[in-house]
């Protein structure tokens, strides 16, 4: 991990405490914007008017904290952290006009866009589930005619019997004996949707190695397959046009970054 | 539908008599079974006139549809029997379908057209003449064109019943290996790029396998 | 419950309006799942305006203890919302919903048909395993048709079934639709820039077909 993106500027005793009281909890978060979404509450403000300076900050003073618990942290909360150190960066200093891409309060719009939906999807969830529901609050007709005359034998299946059917035809041959074990190779096809998923938060020059899925660093072996799969995707993403990489210098960190879609 | 004379309702008092009606008929409708009255006092509040109120339905309920009728000590409703004609229909027996035939129609969904030794060769056993029959005689597959190979074979495809049935807009909208894989829907998690299919499959996103199988 | 005014029947033509109505009335009232028009055009004799029976039979209904209801392109008769409290007998204990999937269930009803790229990019994770296959398993969601767009995803659209429970004539009528389009929360709009988090290239040009079914 870049170690320097989490070097903070001393945060307030509240941020911090409000830190702290997410991590207590940090399994019941449904990724980084549902604690992103949590943060934005403290500001007690509508989700139009966030600051997202302000909650770009207190995100990373709850991933410092994190790591000061030694809270093994999701891959995803710390991509999100680089993306937000990125983003302060650029909505604190002045727009260079030599850089290309969107600039910070765009950047910034679209997360507060991000934040406002799905608090929107919470809300239409909770009435959807308020909705008057068939067996508890209406109900169908709870005697069939007994006029049973003709009888038909109607044969069923589900799309789920179906598929379920052609899954267990079609992956059994994988189960032969000859299948080496795999638990420690990390393919690139893995590889390629995980950076494909992640990659939409670089805005800058991040290295290669803070994309190695969890629990993939420790083991050499895995560490290998890991890094040797995310390098090839890196590369079919660079041949697509999503992304750019580079190398200072002989065994410096291979180094990447996203590709402006404007180019 | 409150009753006119009921302006100082109170919450010891039985509640209109139209209100009990509603309520008699809900109950009526809803329950498995014929209801008798004494189980209709017990659900509905307290001082209803629970005989009073089926007697108003059941007079609501003359020359319609469906009628209110007693049977035995209970009442339920049944539709009225001039209508019977209607109901034909209504009694059916649904069954599993067998693994074998699951099996075979998915196969044919996923490769149609497909021959029989096609389906064959993906199960690894002989498709038995009772399974093409069943699936034939439930209107979820046909025969197709027959196969410009040696020998011509017939082959099968799936039918729009079929598509009704399985709430799908078009054979191709069935989920890939890798899709049903993705959205959780497979049981057993085969090891990693052994999940190549053959056909149109993963089609245009298959990326090379960097790792040598 | 003749009309009057069908003195000339005759057996090639259709029964008075009232007949009509009385028929789709004990068909409604005899299945306990909606009944298409379609289906029941079938039923009834040949002739009949079924549309216009089943407007009569809704009025009469209104204030009652059942209702006659629309579940997409088909009817049904349900019990009033208001006298659920009667029903604890027949109250079935529905399996808690994780809120995973009470969400996803949420966006793949608002947006339409949703692939799991989308459903993921909202929520901001992965979409677990199980949480598909349980709204599946309801059969509250199927599979929509693929997306014109790179890899042709797979996509969720909801079912009758999950209208018919959720008390909705379609989905038109889901709660704070019209708030959330008006507020621009239902479009799809890619991030500033980017080409955007993985498959979802689809980006601008795939406005979500909402409801075209």
């Amino acid at each position: 991990m870049n170690d320097n993106l989490f070097q903070e500027d001393a945060t307030s005793v509240s941020e911090r405490l409000a830190a702290e009281a997410l991590i207590v909890d940090v399994d019941g978060y449904e990724g980084p914007l549902d604690v992103l979404l949590t943060l934005s509450r403290t500001q007690k403000v509508d989700l139009r008017k966030i600051s997202v300076l302000e909650l770009a900050r207190q995100y990373l003073g709850f991933v410092e904290r994190a790591k000061e618990l030694r809270l093994e942290l999701a891959a995803d909360y710390l991509v999100m952290a680089a993306w937000l150190a990125f983003l302060k960066s650029r909505l604190l200093l002045p727009p260079d006009p030599t850089e290309e891409g969107p600039s910070g309060e765009e950047l910034a719009a679209h997360l507060a866009f991000q934040l406002e939906r799905l608090q929107a999807m919470r809300d239409v969830a909770a009435r959807l589930m308020a909705c008057d529901r068939l067996g508890r609050d209406f109900f169908r007709r709870g005697q069939g005619e007994d006029v049973t005359r003709i009888r038909t034998v109607q044969y069923n299946a589900t799309l789920l019997d179906l598929m379920q059917g052609y899954a267990r035809i079609r992956t059994r041959d994988d189960f032969r004996p000859f299948v080496m074990d795999r638990d420690s190779v990390f393919t690139m096809e893995q590889a390629l949707e995980r950076m494909r998923g992640l990659i939409g938060f670089t805005g800058d020059w991040t290295d290669m190695a803070s994309y190695l899925p969890q629990g993939w660093d420790g083991d050499p072996v895995r560490r290998r397959s890991a890094t040797a799969a995310t390098f090839a995707a890196s590369l079919e993403l660079v041949k697509e046009g999503h992304l750019e990489i580079r190398q200072s210098d002989l065994y410096a960190p291979i180094q990447l970054r996203k590709v402006d879609g404007r180019t | 539908m409150q009753d006119a004379d009921s302006t100082n309702e109170s919450l010891f008092e039985a509640p209109p008599m139209a209100e009990q009606e509603r309520m008699c008929e809900a109950v009526l409708f809803a329950s498995a079974e014929p209801v008798s009255v004494r189980d209709l006092e017990a659900r509905m509040p307290h001082g209803c006139d629970v005989a009073q109120a089926l007697e108003h339905l059941r007079k609501r309920y003359e020359g319609r549809g469906v009628r209110v009728v007693k049977v035995g000590e209970a009442w339920a409703i049944r539709t009225a029997p001039d209508l019977g004609f209607l109901m034909q229909k209504e009694t059916v027996e649904t069954r599993k379908l067998s693994r074998a035939a699951i099996e075979t129609l998915a196969i044919i969904a996923y490769h149609q057209p497909a021959t029989r030794a096609e389906i064959e060769e993906i199960r690894g056993v002989s498709v038995s003449r009772g399974t093409i029959d069943q699936l034939m005689g439930l209107e979820w597959i046909r025969f197709g064109r027959r196969k410009m190979t040696p020998g011509r074979p017939v082959t099968f495809v799936v039918t729009p019943d079929f598509l009704d049935h399985f709430g799908l807009e078009s054979a191709r909208d069935l989920p890939g290996l890798k899709e049903l894989r993705a959205a959780g829907l497979l049981e057993n998690r085969p090891p990693p790029g052994a999940m190549s299919l053959g056909e149109d499959e993963d089609g245009a996103d298959a990326q090379p396998e960097l790792f040598g199988e």
